[in-house]
């Protein structure tokens, strides 16, 4: 389907349909597809990017809720909890069971991470953008990419039937580590809860792999004439390298995970050390290692971070460069860094491990190697105060968004020095410092991220505009309520205060900081209800939003050249690349905007600067 | 996503088809998969004090494993010259190789399964293996009230007993009544038959641990050569240190290995299927090189089990 | 400007839906009444115009809800009258100790124990073993003998130490909460058994058939038929209520704690020839009393030096005689061979047979861990008394299943002290099935014996060595209750 | 509410209303957000948001140290970053005809931006190696503490399990007979540093002292020392970092430090009470004597 006619004659052929590929043939013609085929069981590349965007969408108000359920506990300890109290508590007053709020922050973490963050950045947009961003007509294999949508339904299932299962959803905490997740008996949750969990995150594996083979496959094979490596948008650059992150970190979680769950059923000992005894079963018999399990675990996790980060690097990258109206700065450097980032990602696990009893010589390489991935992430900071420095800065809601990222990410990449150095996370390992440390991360930056892309490539999802008012209200008020629930969290951490406690102030030198997480509670609710807000934005939106054409935001990319929203096989004339994406403000041009797909003539390119 | 025809020079990336791109780069998943169950291996085998490499503890049959490493090495190659075939056009030699590759990998899960009977016999199956004397014993004790299947028997007599007294029903009362009887009978006709004195005594001292194991294996010995019905109790061997964590790593690199080799037979029936109707042409050159790189996969995978496992 | 209005109507409407779902009324805790007592079919007492269940009536008269306590001043309870305590204004309210003790409960208890103390919490079902039920008024560890209520200072050793071996943490830390926690368990306690002594009280009256059908006196039955109800009823209340305030009165008498029958070693001491090793000599050649510390000065090899701290009585105990007693060599402070090889035989005999459920190789898995045991009287589930349980092994009053424990783990869980052992040995576990050996074993040396065996075996199993006892005797057929005789 | 929080609303108010009014809107918010994140952190310790008390131990004043200094030097960055940022917000916001400047990058800046950065990264990693080698590497541990391990303190669902040896003696890694048993209330003499043996019997804990900035996670199948120098004497928190299961909040300790004439008496106080058998001049007097020959004359 690749073959692509050269260029120059790409422009006689506008008849796009009248190429006739033979992998065109059977879905060629929208009009013969059945409502299934066309929404929900569709292998168009942007249709499945927007049921990613969707239900993600839709799992983050989920995730929010359990969150505010954790928050709730911390403020009004065992008093009565709206809704959930009422219903399953009665007898108590209301009041939650210590193994409900286990599963409560648990649940909310499996949710963020495995059906929120990594498919809103890998899923949706990169399913959406990757292919019209490179010029490729759609994914290389748009049946895998449609399984690795439906593969995520599964999970969804077995999560949320996790919790109407005898003994409840998981409460091993994300990190699932045994013997707490290994033995039946020493939790509620990790009774038919867990296998469920470890089902839900194995499907999630799948999918997940069937997408990162699939975005490798396309970005290298399927790019678009004249688009080469170095003339990709960081967008692409860090689906790339997310992508390869996530194929050759997630596949060891997945074997752990069927190392776990034969632990569970079929009796295997790997993370069963023996003479355990819990909850009075019988004592465990084996040998096996506790440790290990956090070594697989974090061997995927840790890039699994920047899997959840890389992404929306890219894409504020080319926001930021958009709505400065000026090349990015230092685009190479940007593109090394990231690369430096997944490189050293893969050596960085075990600074989640050290006081996890580990060898001390270890944890000493660890570190070093942890504090030299902060700088990749400095650089990219520096770059893109470099891009806004001296641009023509437009305050639209993606941009405030992506000054955002850009504040928040300098907040919870600093953070992260502290405990990066292993003195100091002896202190602070398993506190709220932690806690505030990856909120500024994934909410603070990615999700912002997230929320300047929406508005961004809204106008070539459905061809409207987002309401403007409407995304800076739901800006202002999240930014603010973000900064109100986890900036203290900080002070949570510094004063001691661990995680995952159901009842902090039963510590009497905790019991101060009680005022403190009312407040942030309060703050949560707020931005947990902003959110409404955005989800009223985009919903009404694709229905009254106004009208655009092509290109409303004046922008570079080759996405913009598509038709909004791009019909099947995206573009109606196959791109060719002539330039970078961040030629904006180009001197001797009448607008400051230069497409990368505009033909330059030979005379006339001696007075325009080169691209990449 | 095949390409038949030529690739245009302007076309970015590798000049390799989109599928076998997509095959590599699932290999290397694979490999990462692979590398988390050999890298626990490593670590636990490390980490342990002791591990059991005696072959007649373990019962690990090395000649197996080298016969069925030739036997992979074999369908690597027949599957090489299903893929050559297909390339210049001899579709029927190339279904026909292809089946010996089927057959060859069928070879390889018959010995395989011989194996895994091996070890079911003994019992060498994860947290199956007794690590120290009081666990040999007990598990000969528990296997020896299953063997004489009272404990159910008398969980069934405790149950009708309970639902003949719960019955208000007075039509339904004799036919519970009936069903104790039985019940009753069978239980102590076993009970008598089985539950000898020696049988007690072995019982007992094996309880109270104060029993030798080679005298508990001489008593056991006795029991089933009286009682055929104590053949189902593995015989007792010495206490397998870190038997259970060898078990768990034996069976789980095997078996998803054994599973990687089943999802193979499935590609090379889907071919020889596809023969047999007639279909296997040109255009299915790439898949088949896939389904090729595949199975070289899955060989490479057992080169390194193979020495890991059975020899060190 | 029509667009922003439409976003913003939606907003409101989603932002309302949410705030009315979430500050709906929220509810009460609630006692939650017996299985038994919700059988009852209301009834019309003395003169109500209405049917009430009499039982639940009588509950929450007497004890009321958990928002609102009543605390009966005929029962031996410290609900906490109000003082005038600047430093704890709190205790200005009257009943400030049950209010704190509940507040305490709901925050530290009621996971676990459940709302009415009934052992049903919402963490309960996972727990092994299950949670306490305080209704039956039963405790396991405690030091008063048999069926007598645990004193408070009971409660306060389980709650400060915790279970070792059960899901019971210690919360030795709570320190001054302690005693109200204690005074409202003992409320819920009583309030429990309140609850099924009246149940047991209409039983009485009624006669078991029509209860077994979850019957009782219907309101529209003859005048004759109720009064006679209703007299019944008001003697059963004055009856139930009287018995257990004298119950509970009784836990807390010194007589009623269990002390080794013989526990001083001073009758038998002999007064030396000479006596003036030290000043005055005045030894009374009475028993002290248990509480009265004494301390041992090494003497002379073969004689010790016994001094009461208290008023400085001097006397000389034959070096025999603390070996004698309790199987403990002096000079080593550990037990003598021959005390283990008495608790051995002691342990596998037929009169004791503590391997019958503690197993040959006291691992808690004797014989009678493999036979179907049948409901007793006393249980919750004493309808079905005289079935058997289909769950093999052991079952405890509660109906929880029970293992014997396993001896060689070293874990007590009434406490590893010698003379929390010699309390389990003499009396038995109360509610459980292990039976107390006072009766059959007279002599205190023998129950010594029994107490150094099993306190050994942790540490050295070969004192399990030797012939083990005949096969031919079958396991008891009934548990020996150590509740029948009280 | 403290008035600096009244004078840092109304600020904050005040200076989005001149954004506004001047058109700079955006920059002032984020301006404001930065310049709120550092006030209300230099106002957090006087709310006791703060490191709960100086570090109670050598180890934990080491950390202190070196969270100060790794905070003065994020501070310092925070700050300067967030000033270019606002700098650029203001002086670069979009005006309509203006084109912006034309730069792909400078080699020269991210030279200098990837090697400062890289040296003070590298600096914060080696300069703390030794203190985190002396937490962990038991070769350095003080060796008669090593060799004496004060008590074994055993996790498990949910609560402090410790184990003594009787005074005078060694602790076993097999329990002994004599071995003193408590729960939750971890007694150590004070001043000189102590190990414990961490182990533990069901999960994964994490033995957390705060004020002693102490915290190593309990392993189950391993025994791991843990090394420890109380400053202080009275008590402390003991608390479990490590999701343990439902019951996790519940598992709190307590560490009280002693002079060591009143720990050794401790140890014979617990020892008397767990030798009690109600028998006046039996176990409990005979125990006592055996430890102490010379038998004190005051109780």
């Amino acid at each position: 389907m690749s073959t692509h006619a050269p260029a120059d004659t790409a422009h006689a052929h506008d008849d796009h349909d009248s190429h006739g590929h033979a992998a065109h043939d059977s879905h060629g013609h929208g009009h013969e597809l059945s409502f299934f085929q066309k929404y929900v069981f569709s292998t168009d590349h942007k249709v499945i990017g927007i049921q990613f965007l969707i239900t993600t969408l839709l799992m983050l108000m989920v995730g929010g809720a359990l969150a505010l359920g954790v928050r709730w506990q911390l403020a009004y300890r065992f008093s009565t909890m709206p809704i959930v109290g009422q219903l399953v508590f009665a007898n108590e007053g209301g009041q939650i069971s210590p193994e409900f709020y286990t599963m409560l922050f648990t649940m909310h973490a499996t949710v963020m991470i495995f059906l929120v963050i990594i498919p809103i950045l890998a899923g949706a947009f990169g399913n959406f953008l990757i292919p019209l961003m490179i010029g490729a007509d759609d994914m290389a294999f748009p049946t895998l990419n449609m399984l690795s949508y439906w593969f995520m339904w599964p999970a969804i299932f077995f999560f949320g039937l996790s919790f109407f299962v005898e003994g409840g959803a998981s409460s091993g905490g994300w990190t699932n580590y045994p013997p707490l997740s290994a033995i039946r008996a020493a939790a509620p949750g990790s009774q038919d809860g867990q296998t469920l969990w470890l089902i839900g995150v194995t499907f999630i594996g799948v999918s997940s792999m069937m997408g990162s083979v699939n975005y490798m496959t396309t970005i290298i094979n399927m790019r678009a004439p004249g688009m080469t490596l170095f003339r990709m948008p960081m967008t692409i650059w860090a689906m790339f390298i997310t992508a390869i992150l996530q194929a050759f970190a997630l596949p060891v979680l997945t074997a752990a995970g069927f190392m776990i769950l034969a632990d569970r059923t079929i009796g295997t000992c790997f993370f069963i050390p023996g003479g355990l005894t819990v909850n009075n079963t019988p004592t465990t018999v084996g040998g096996g290692q506790a440790l290990l399990w956090q070594h697989l675990f974090w061997f995927y996790s840790h890039p699994a971070v920047y899997i959840m980060l890389l992404p929306a690097m890219g894409m504020v990258s080319d926001m930021l460069s958009c709505f400065s109206r000026k090349p990015l700065f230092g685009y190479k450097p940007m593109v090394y860094s990231i690369a430096a980032i997944a490189g050293l990602g893969f050596i960085v696990w075990g600074h989640h491990m050290f006081i996890s009893g580990m060898n001390p010589a270890l944890g000493m390489t660890f570190m070093i190697s942890t504090m030299m991935i902060a700088l990749p992430s400095a650089v990219k900071t520096f770059n893109w105060l470099g891009t806004m420095w001296g641009g023509n800065i437009q305050f639209t809601t993606p941009m405030i968004n992506s000054i955002a990222f850009v504040s928040m990410f300098v907040v919870g990449g600093l953070s992260g020095i502290f405990m990066a150095a292993v003195p100091v996370d002896i202190y602070i390992h398993d506190t709220y410092f932690i806690v505030a440390h990856f909120h500024y991360v994934l909410f603070g930056a990615t999700l912002f991220g997230c929320f300047g892309a929406i508005h961004y490539w809204f106008p070539k999802m459905w061809g409207r505009m987002m309401n403007e008012t409407a995304g800076k209200i739901h800006f202002v008020i999240s930014f603010i309520a973000f900064n109100f629930t986890f900036f203290p969290m900080h002070f949570l951490g510094a004063a001691g205060m661990p995680r995952r406690l159901a009842d902090p102030y039963n510590y009497p030198y905790l019991e101060h900081l009680l005022p403190l997480n009312q407040f942030m509670t309060w703050s949560a609710i707020v931005m947990g209800f902003a959110q409404f807000i955005l989800l009223a934005n985009f919903f009404l939106s694709i229905k009254y939003g106004k009208r655009v054409g092509r290109n409303p935001w004046n922008a570079n990319g080759l996405e913009w050249t598509a038709p909004s929203p791009p019909g099947h096989g995206n573009f109606d004339i196959l791109p060719v690349v002539y330039r970078g994406p961040y030629e904006y403000a180009t001197p001797n041009l009448d607008v400051d905007y230069f497409p990368q797909t505009q033909y330059v003539p030979v005379e006339q390119r001696v007075n325009v600067a080169h691209g990449h | 996503m095949t390409h038949g025809h030529g690739v245009s020079t302007l076309k970015m990336g590798v000049p390799i088809p989109n599928a076998k791109l997509g095959m590599w780069l699932f290999l290397g998943t694979e490999i990462m998969f692979f590398t988390a169950f050999i890298g626990t291996y490593i670590v636990v085998r490390l980490g342990s004090p002791g591990w059991p490499t005696d072959t007649h503890v373990t019962h690990i049959n090395i000649l197996a494993g080298a016969i069925n490493t030739f036997v992979l090495i074999c369908s690597s190659v027949s599957v090489v010259l299903a893929h050559e075939a297909v390339h210049q056009g001899y579709f029927t030699k190339a279904k026909n190789l292809m089946i010996l590759t089927l057959v060859l990998a069928c070879v390889f899960l018959g010995i395989k399964s011989f194996e895994y009977y091996g070890k079911f016999q003994h019992d060498i199956l994860p947290g199956h293996v007794p690590e120290s004397n009081q666990q040999v014993l007990d598990k000969m004790v528990r296997e020896l009230d299953v063997a004489t299947g009272l404990t159910a028997l008398r969980q069934r007599q405790v149950s009708v007993a309970n639902e003949l007294a719960k019955e208000t029903n007075e039509e339904r009362k004799p036919r519970l009544k009936a069903e104790l009887d039985v019940v009753n009978t069978n239980v102590s006709g076993i009970s008598k038959k089985l539950e000898t004195p020696e049988f007690n005594d072995l019982r007992r001292k094996a309880l109270a641990g104060t029993i030798k194991l080679d005298d508990a294996a001489k008593a056991l010995e006795k029991l089933q050569h009286d009682h055929p019905e104590f053949k189902v109790v593995h015989e007792i061997h010495k206490p397998i240190l870190y038997g259970n964590l060898f078990a768990s790593t034996y069976f789980l690199m095997t078996g998803f290995h054994a599973l990687h080799v089943i999802i193979g037979m499935g590609f090379f029936t889907h071919i020889i299927m596809l023969g047999n109707a007639g279909r296997l042409g040109f255009e299915h050159g790439t898949l088949v090189e896939n389904y090729g790189l595949y199975w070289h996969f899955v060989d490479l995978v057992w080169i390194f089990l193979f020495p890991l496992i059975y020899i060190i | 400007m029509n667009r922003s209005r439409q976003f913003f109507g939606t907003v409101a409407v989603l932002v309302g839906v949410a705030l009315c779902g979430g500050c709906a009324k929220s509810p009460e805790p609630k006692f939650v009444l017996a299985k038994s007592t919700e059988e009852i079919v209301p009834v019309r007492i003395g003169d109500e115009k209405t049917a009430v269940n009499p039982v639940e009536a009588a509950l929450h008269e007497n004890f009321g809800t958990p928002n609102s306590l009543v605390a009966w001043e005929l029962f031996p309870l410290d609900y906490g009258k109000a003082e005038d305590d600047l430093d704890h204004p709190e205790r200005g309210t009257e009943g400030w100790k049950l209010l704190h003790g509940r507040n305490l409960y709901m925050q530290h208890c009621v996971h676990c124990h459940g709302t009415s103390g009934d052992g049903a919490g919402p963490t309960a079902k996972f727990l092994n073993p299950r949670p306490r039920d305080y209704r039956l008024g039963k405790f396991k560890f405690k030091s008063t003998a048999g069926a007598i209520r645990p004193s408070r200072e009971d409660l306060r050793t389980t709650l400060e130490h915790g279970i070792p071996g059960t899901s019971m943490p210690s919360f030795v830390l709570l320190k001054d909460d302690l005693e109200p926690i204690i005074e409202y368990v003992r409320f819920l306690s009583m309030r429990g058994e309140y609850e099924f002594r009246l149940y047991k009280g209409i039983q009485g009256i009624l006669g078991r058939k029509v209860l077994a059908k979850g019957g009782s006196v219907p309101a529209e039955a003859p005048e004759e038929a109720r009064a006679e109800f209703n007299d019944g009823w008001k003697d059963t209340l004055e009856q139930v209520s009287t018995d257990l305030a004298e119950a509970w009165t009784t836990a807390d008498a010194p007589e009623s704690i269990i002390n080794p029958r013989e526990a001083t070693i001073l009758d038998d001491a002999k007064v030396l020839a000479d006596p003036k090793p030290r000043g005055s000599v005045k030894f009374s050649g009475e028993t002290l009393p248990a509480d009265r510390r004494v301390k041992l000065d090494h003497k002379e090899g073969q004689y010790w030096a016994v001094k009461s701290l208290k008023d400085e009585e001097l006397g000389f105990v034959h070096h025999e005689s603390l070996e004698a007693r309790t199987g403990i060599d002096p000079k080593t402070g550990k037990p003598t061979e021959k005390s283990l090889k008495r608790g051995r035989e002691l342990y596998y005999s037929q009169a004791v047979a503590c391997f019958k459920c503690h197993g040959y190789g006291g691992r808690g898995d004797g014989p009678s861990t493999e036979d179907f045991w049948e409901v007793g009287n006393d249980s919750p589930l004493f309808q079905y008394a005289g079935q058997k349980y289909e769950v093999r092994g052991l079952h405890d009053d509660w109906d929880n299943h029970l293992e014997p424990r396993n001896l060689i783990r070293g874990v007590y869980r009434g406490g590893r002290r010698p003379i929390d052992l010699y309390r389990k040995v003499f009396a038995g576990i109360n509610g459980a099935k292990m039976p107390g050996f006072s009766t059959s074993l007279t002599n205190d040396s023998d129950l010594w014996d029994l107490v150094n065996f099993v306190t050994t075996l942790p540490y050295d199993q070969s004192i399990l060595q030797g012939p083990l006892p005949d096969p031919s005797v079958q396991p008891p057929a009934a548990p020996v209750n150590p509740q029948a005789s009280n | 509410m403290s008035p600096w929080l009244i004078i840092l609303s109304l600020g904050s108010a005040a200076v989005l209303l001149a954004g506004a009014l001047t058109k700079k809107f955006w920059p002032a918010f984020f301006g404001l957000s930065a310049v709120a994140t550092v006030g209300i952190s230099v106002l957090a310790p006087s709310y006791r948001w703060w490191l709960p008390g100086g570090a109670q131990s050598p180890m934990g004043t080491e950390i202190d140290d070196l969270f100060y200094m790794i905070l003065i030097i994020t501070t310092v960055t925070y700050i300067a970053v967030h000033v270019v940022l606002i700098t650029a917000l203001i002086k670069f916001s979009g005006k309509p005809g203006v084109k912006a400047s034309f730069s792909h990058g400078s080699h020269a800046l991210e030279v200098v931006w990837t090697i400062v950065p890289a040296a003070i990264l590298l600096f914060i990693s080696l300069y703390q190696i030794d203190v985190w080698m002396r937490f962990r590497n038991f070769a350095t541990f003080n060796r008669h503490s090593r060799e004496n391990p004060v008590a074994e303190v055993t996790a498990r669902q949910f609560e402090w399990r410790i184990r003594y040896p009787a005074p005078g003696k060694k602790l076993m890694q097999k329990p002994q007979p004599d071995d003193l048993y408590t729960v939750n209330d971890l007694h150590v003499p004070f001043g000189e540093p102590v190990v414990i043996q961490l182990r533990s019997e069901d999960v994964l804990h994490s033995f957390f002292l705060p004020h002693l900035r102490i915290k190593q996670d309990a392993v189950p199948g391993a025994i791991i020392p843990v090394q420890f120098q109380a400053n202080f004497e009275g008590e402390q928190e003991l608390v479990c970092a490590e999701l343990c299961g439902w019951g996790h909040y519940k598992m709190r300790g307590q560490l009280t430090a002693q002079r060591k004439s009143e720990f050794d008496k401790y140890l014979r106080d617990l020892q008397a009470r767990q030798s009690d058998d109600g028998v006046s001049g039996g176990r409990a007097a005979a125990v006592v004597t055996q430890a102490t020959p010379k038998a004190e004359n005051h109780p």
